[in-house]
């Protein structure tokens, strides 16, 4: 029976393109769209990161820029979360990664249905139009945070409350479309168009993460979704799915509801939300494991037991989401169910940091720019992993939820750790994508003022979160009396300011690198790493479309025989059979 | 190899551990669109508990749904009386469309393609039930942002969630009679015709959300 | 790609589903005209659930489908559940008691959970 | 030989750091010693851990580092080390999360006699409810707000009768009582955060949400608003005095009860462009920030503005009159009060008519005037 469907997927009809048009902008080529999926997020993402700048610039010297109102910072802020989670992280760990690596390291043709694929990205491209139209509406963007919380997010005490939360909405509607299309294809292909021998326990871990998060992407973001058609139609029509009788002073409109319930929408947000941290890490957990494998030259350690990590994470991840309402209000007695679920998380995540850590020991690590990253991911996210548990700790969120210490955390796990393992797996994979290298000198140094100037401005920032300063102030100066900011952690917020400058300036480094290097790389050869993966084993670099000649490979270990014992080479492709 | 769940369950361990597909005898749509009919119970079940919630937490009495839905029958209000014939429509579109599937199966294209048809025809009857119950509601006063009965949030429950319900039965019909057309012009000749299986299973699950709809919003 | 041979099944076994299916539903419709209680509540829900599953497991085929898709396709929901519990338990037990007990919003006498009113039996409808 | 010096320094640094920073929790002030107790547990279990994985990174990545010739383990897997890892690592869940657990047991569950008071928070201030005499507060609802009843008590309920009522973003608590702290919006969600108190609890409208503690040192403290709430979130701050129980007393039988309030109101007699200007006033939410009464809330009391000299921003001052409350209102920006954070949107004539704001300054004068002269 399996035989019998090999030959379908061998001969699978491909759309060839036959203008620039279809070979660059509607091209079916699973490896073009992911291309498009990363420049796509990419800008979006340096918009994300001008609106951190800003955001730094207001908190270290506050009234330096006049135009920066709070109605402008708020913008800011809820624009550059958003855009950050979504538009960047997870657009181009799935969109991006996803799309490129799935169909190669499964020996597959592309994804199943190449169409559907197509059309994926134009609606993501399609969900940022919207996305950016939002910044030229009457108003402005929401100004909501990217918790988008009613009532306040559809109240006009915020900015953008009419026309910004709505196309904000509507874009992340647009966005769900666009993701349950990809992902749809990403799931389809994993499991049911791999290449002979292509076992799930033989996967290279990168597609298991990818996997795993497509499939909690696909079950998480339904609650997003409904959500936003319940905050639209509270907004528009004037339903009160999550509007309670308001008394605001501000809108009186506002008395027109009656009777929702704010805390459903919480519910939601998070029951999505939660899932969704995940989506982010978990391919990066995968990619990372192979970065640090293949540089490390060494296999990576205890395979089985980071499969079903991240199987367990995955299952996990959606019963412990109101640990972000430890403090909103909710059922009190939720808080034991959800501390102890959400601890429990922390055994399969210490797993992985404990198997990557110990596949260095005994290893033979080689020092290259994918490596740098990969490390300076795994230190970033045991700090970033351990300041998550005392947030769920229950008790100890008590006075540290909604502070710096919060933001801290989340920057550290998310904002800083799958962003470098993004640097780093575009450094790994960029001579399979172009066929050069990028280059070496300035990787590093972009390396170094990255790990280290994030660090800089992230680790002191838990500190403030222990002294109470909330998160989300547009500044802490006091108002008439008030003081309950030490003037010393003034002093704090400026040096963070100014090292959140130099990094942000770095990654012009980056930008620069990619693209002198697409025309005056060093040509990178067909495996310049020495992986034994199967996506560098295509007949051509950068591959055809179609990826492969006319059989598939078959594959006959996992991807990981490295510095096997007896063997000449120190790594063995995952297609090489072994040995009679 | 469909009489696989039969075979026991160490089949799921030979199953998630071969290579090349992990659903056996699955063909690449129809895996996909089972996977799409997950998602989808994520937000229809996401729609169902947002009622729930809203429900149980209104302070305001909750209208009666047997009776803002009744007929005026021969004088006499019958509760439910169009929701009922709507449910029956909706069963029996189930039916022919098993039966589609059933000729799909033995490649008898002529009957696949009247079934099919027949399905569409009563998935537009249902639409157009479902308008008349509308208009019909919003002249009795029912609006999404407020009822005379009791608490608003039944009105917006019930237009959104048999709202989106009609869009997927709307779709399923286009569905449905595109796959037919396309029947019809021989596109699937080469294949199994899964595809009347594939537009099978999003048609059932249609129905299926509409079980679960009557239960809890006009029989609860 | 694709299984070389369609499932074959005689047509009574759906024209007897079809049937059944007609049954059950005007069985739920007549539960209507039941009082309410938690006969009613049963019924709703027995009458429900049975329809479903003839749905996914006869004109779905799910029954014929092998273990593997079976599982997983029926697990996942298993976190609606969670969220359906929790979030009934919420609703009930601490938002609406809060909304009575202090806002005096109380529109169902009877199911005001406070025995110690006369006017109240609790949970009964 | 670089990254494991970076991984060195940071370990170490970011230990030093820790100790020798000045920044750490506040003094507490009440009794929820526990939660500093739970924080320092998971610290220390938290500590150890990651200085331990950073040392064993920072030696891993110096002593295997690639040397020619050089071969790595090769070494799939090690179920014993794996299962002693993984036990290690739950006996470090347990440590932290049964301690926690306890504790939060504690926070949810207020001890019997515990007083209850009432925080009502809106955009973008605070106030405050005491029972009263008879221990009891009064139903209330949102619907019930108007501007003669900002706390929207219910007018039926007898027990409300003789609650305190107080505005004004400040509050008196006498010390060492347990307190069971019910907590309301009006609009949209906020929190009641008190950093030396450990204690926080978000606000959420449309039902009440609690917490308790026990204040055990006098002093003023901050209150701050910890969940966003729209564009004057951060300005949202009010204090909390917790005073020694006389002291208490005195100030709270100077609080107006909820019947005084009523029968307290007298109108004061506007002329009919004044009422005019007063309802402007209300439909344009300007009382969200400004108050009547004296209290200083998001912007500058409204009680005997005009007139007045305003000290602005730049030093210099103004004498409030018409134009420059024509000017305030249509750009807010000009010319800002002192001491005042730039929240207030400039209202244009397609907000508020330029008849309207002629009522709205006339409702000014006339309730300046109007005050002085019924003061002697
Ligand atoms: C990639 C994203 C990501 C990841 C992976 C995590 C991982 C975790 N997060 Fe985080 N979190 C966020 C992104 C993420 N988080 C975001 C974005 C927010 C804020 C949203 C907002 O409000 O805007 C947030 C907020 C947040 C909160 C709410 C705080 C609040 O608002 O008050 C909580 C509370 O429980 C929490 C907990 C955790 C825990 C326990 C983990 C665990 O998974 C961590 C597990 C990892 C480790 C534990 C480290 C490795 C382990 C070892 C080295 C072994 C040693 C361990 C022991 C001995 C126990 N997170
Ligand atoms: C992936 C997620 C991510 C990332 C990368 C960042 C990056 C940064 N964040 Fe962000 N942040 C969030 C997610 C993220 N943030 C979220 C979810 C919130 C909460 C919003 C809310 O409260 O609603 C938040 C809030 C937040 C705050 C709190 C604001 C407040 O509460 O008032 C602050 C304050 O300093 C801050 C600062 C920064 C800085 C200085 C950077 C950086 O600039 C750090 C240095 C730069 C890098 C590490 C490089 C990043 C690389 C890219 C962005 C790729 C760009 C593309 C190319 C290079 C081609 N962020
Ligand atoms: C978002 C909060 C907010 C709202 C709403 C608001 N104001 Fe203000 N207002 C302020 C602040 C803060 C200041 C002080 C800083 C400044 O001058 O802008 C101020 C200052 C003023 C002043 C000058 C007061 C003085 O002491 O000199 C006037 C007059 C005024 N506002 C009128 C209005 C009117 C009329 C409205 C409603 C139409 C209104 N405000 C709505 C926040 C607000
Ligand atoms: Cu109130 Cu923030
Ligand atoms: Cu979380």
């Amino acid at each position: 029976m399996a035989q019998a469907e090999i030959p379908y997927q061998e001969a699978m009809p491909l759309h060839h393109p036959h203008s620039w048009v279809t070979k660059y902008w509607f091209s079916q080529d699973h490896k073009v769209i992911a291309v498009q999926y990363g420049i796509t997020a990419m800008a979006v993402g340096l918009i994300a990161l001008l609106a951190s700048l800003l955001m730094r610039t207001q908190i270290g010297f506050p009234g330096a820029i006049e135009w920066i109102t709070p109605d402008r910072y708020y913008q800011a802020v809820t624009m550059h979360g958003m855009i950050m989670v979504i538009y960047l992280l997870t657009a181009f760990l799935l969109g991006s990664f996803g799309n490129y690596l799935i169909p190669l390291m499964l020996g597959a043709r592309d994804m199943v249905f190449p169409f559907v694929n197509m059309i994926s990205y134009h609606v993501y491209l399609l969900s940022v139009v919207i996305l950016l139209a939002s910044f030229f509406v009457p108003g402005g963007p929401t100004g909501a945070g990217w918790t988008l919380y009613p009532p306040q997010a559809i109240l006009t005490g915020t900015p953008g409350a009419d026309w910004g939360i709505i196309t904000m909405l509507l874009s992340l509607a647009v966005f769900i479309v666009a993701f349950t299309m990809g992902g749809l294809n990403y799931i389809t292909t994993i499991l049911q168009a791999r290449t002979r021998g292509m076992t799930l326990m033989r996967m290279p871990l990168s597609v298991w993460g990818i996997f795993a998060a497509t499939v909690l992407g696909l079950l998480a973001f339904p609650a997003l979704f409904v959500s936003a058609v319940m905050m639209i139609l509270d907004q528009v029509i004037g339903t009160s799915f999550f509007m309670p009788a308001i008394a605001s002073s501000f809108e009186p409109s506002a008395s027109e509801y009656s009777g929702g319930s704010p805390l459903l929408f919480q519910h939601l947000f998070w029951f999505f939300g939660h899932p969704e941290v995940y989506i982010v890490a978990l391919p990066a957990f995968g990619v990372v494991s192979d970065l640090i494998s293949v540089h490390a030259r060494k296999n990576i350690f205890g395979y089985r037991m980071m499969v079903w990590a991240i199987v367990w994470i995955g299952v996990l991840s959606f019963v412990v989401w109101a640990h972000h309402m430890y403090v909103a209000g909710m059922h009190p007695y939720f808080g034991f169910f959800f501390a102890t679920t959400t601890l429990i998380i922390a055994v399969p995540t210490a797993i992985k940091v404990y198997n990557w850590t110990l596949t260095l020991w005994r290893a033979n690590i080689r020092f290259t720019v994918p490596m740098l990253f990969a490390i300076a991911f795994v230190i970033t996210f045991v700090v970033g992993g351990l300041t998550g548990l005392f947030l769920g700790n229950v008790i100890v969120d008590v006075p540290l939820s909604d502070t710096y210490f919060v933001v801290a955390h989340f920057h550290m796990v998310m904002g800083v750790s799958p962003i470098l393992v993004i640097f780093g797996g575009i450094y790994h994979w960029y001579p399979k994508i172009t066929g050069r290298m990028l280059n070496d000198t300035v990787g590093k140094l972009h390396f170094w003022i990255t790990a280290v100037g994030t660090y800089v401005i992230y680790f002191p920032m838990h500190y403030l979160g222990f002294v109470g300063v909330p998160r989300r102030y547009y500044h802490n100066e006091p108002l008439g009396e008030s003081a309950f900011y030490p003037a010393s952690a003034e002093l704090l917020n400026q040096g963070i300011s100014i090292a959140a400058f130099i990094v942000g300036a770095a990654q012009l480094l980056f930008v620069y690198n990619l693209f002198v290097s697409y025309w005056r790389g060093r040509p990178a050869g067909d495996n310049p790493w020495e992986a034994c993966s199967l996506e560098w084993r295509t007949p051509q670099t950068p591959p055809i479309h179609g990826n492969w000649s006319d059989t598939l490979p078959t594959v006959h270990r996992w991807a990981y025989d490295y510095s096997v014992p007896g063997e000449k080479e120190d790594f063995i492709p995952q297609d090489v059979p072994h040995r009679a | 190899m469909a009489q696989a769940a039969a075979a026991g369950h160490a089949t799921i361990f030979e199953d998630w551990g071969s290579d090349v597909t992990t659903f056996k005898g699955v063909p690449w749509g129809k895996a996909m669109m089972w996977i799409f009919l997950l998602s989808d119970t994520f937000i229809f079940s996401c729609f169902l508990i947002s009622y729930m919630t809203v429900r149980i937490t209104a302070a305001e009495p909750w209208p009666n749904a047997s009776e803002v839905f009744s007929l005026t029958m021969f004088g006499a209000p019958v509760p439910l009386l169009l929701i009922a014939i709507m449910t029956f429509d909706l069963i029996t579109s189930s039916g022919t469309m098993a039966l589609a599937v059933n000729y799909g199966y033995r490649r008898d294209k002529k009957k696949a393609i009247r079934f099919i048809c027949a399905t569409a025809f009563f998935g537009a009857v249902f639409v157009g039930m479902q308008a008349f119950e509308w208009t019909k509601l919003i002249s009795e006063g029912v609006k999404p942002w407020g009822n005379e009965w009791g608490a608003e949030q039944f009105g917006a429950c019930f237009f959104m969630i048999t709202g989106f319900h009609g869009m997927h039965v709307s779709a399923g019909v286009i569905y449905l009679l595109i796959v037919a057309w396309r029947l019809h012009k021989g596109v699937y000749d080469k294949t199994n015709y899964e595809i009347v299986e594939i537009v099978g299973l999003y048609w059932h699950f249609v129905d299926l959300v509409w079980v679960f709809i009557f239960a809890f919003f006009y029989l609860w | 790609m694709s299984s070389e041979v369609g499932q074959q099944h005689p047509l009574s076994l759906y024209f007897w589903i079809w049937g059944l299916l007609f049954v059950v539903s005007a069985g739920s419709y007549f539960t209507d005209f039941m009082e309410a209680g938690y006969l009613r509540w049963t019924l709703i829900l027995t009458f429900m659930l049975v329809k479903a599953g003839y749905i996914v497991a006869i004109f779905m085929h799910l029954k014929w489908e092998r273990w593997a898709l079976i599982y997983a396709l029926l697990l996942p929901p298993g976190a609606l559940l969670v969220l359906m519990g929790l979030m009934a338990w919420e609703s009930w037990d601490y938002t609406w008691l809060s909304r009575v007990v202090y806002f005096g919003e109380d529109p169902y006498p009877l199911r005001c959970p406070d025995a110690a009113n006369p006017n109240c039996v609790p949970m009964a409808h | 030989m670089a990254v494991a010096i970076f991984l060195l320094i940071l370990v170490v640094g970011s230990v030093i750091f820790t100790f020798v920073s000045p920044w750490w929790f506040t003094d507490i002030a009440s009794n929820w010693g526990g939660i500093d107790t739970t924080v320092l547990i998971t610290f220390w279990v938290c500590g150890v851990v990651f200085v331990a994985v950073g040392l064993f990174m920072a030696y891993s990545t110096w002593k295997f580092r690639h040397r020619e010739g050089a071969r790595a383990d090769y070494e799939p897997e090690n179920p014993r080390l794996e299962l002693g890892l993984t036990i290690v690592t739950a006996i470090g869940v347990v440590a932290m999360l049964a301690p926690g657990l306890l504790v939060w047991d504690d926070y949810v569950n207020p001890p019997a006699d515990a007083q209850e008071i009432e925080v009502l928070s809106q955009q973008w201030r605070w106030s405050f409810r005491f029972p009263g005499e008879d221990g009891v507060l009064g139903t209330v609802h949102v619907k019930n707000i108007r501007s003669d009843n900002p706390f929207g008590m219910n007018p039926n309920d007898p027990a409300g009768e003789d609650d305190v009522l107080v505005a004004g973003n400040r509050v008196q608590l006498p010390v060492n009582r347990p307190y069971k702290v019910l907590l309301r919006s009006n609009d949209v969600l906020h929190d009641f955060f008190v950093p030396e108190f450990r204690a926080k609890m978000d606000a959420v409208p449309g039902m009440i949400t609690y917490f308790w503690f026990e204040p055990t040192k006098e002093g003023d403290y901050e209150i701050l608003c910890a969940e966003l709430c729209g564009k004057g979130h951060y300005t949202m701050r009010g204090f909390v005095d917790i005073v020694g129980q006389e002291d208490f007393d005195a100030w709270l039988a100077a609080q107006p009860t909820w019947a005084q309030m009523k029968a307290g109101v007298t109108p004061k007699a506007y002329s009919a462009l004044a009422r005019r200007g007063r309802e402007v006033a209300e439909a344009n939410g300007c009382f969200a920030c400004h108050s009547l009464d004296g209290s200083q809330v998001v912007g500058p009391t409204w009680q005997g503005l005009w007139g007045a000299e305003t000290a602005l921003a730049d030093g210099s001052s103004i004498t409030v009159d018409e134009s420059y409350v024509l000017e305030s209102v249509r750009a807010p920006a000009a010319k800002l009060v002192e001491g005042f954070a730039p929240v207030m949107i400039a209202y244009d004539a397609e907000i508020i008519s330029d008849d309207d704001l002629a009522a709205l300054a006339a409702f000014l004068r006339e309730d300046t005037e109007l005050a002085e002269a019924s003061t002697p």
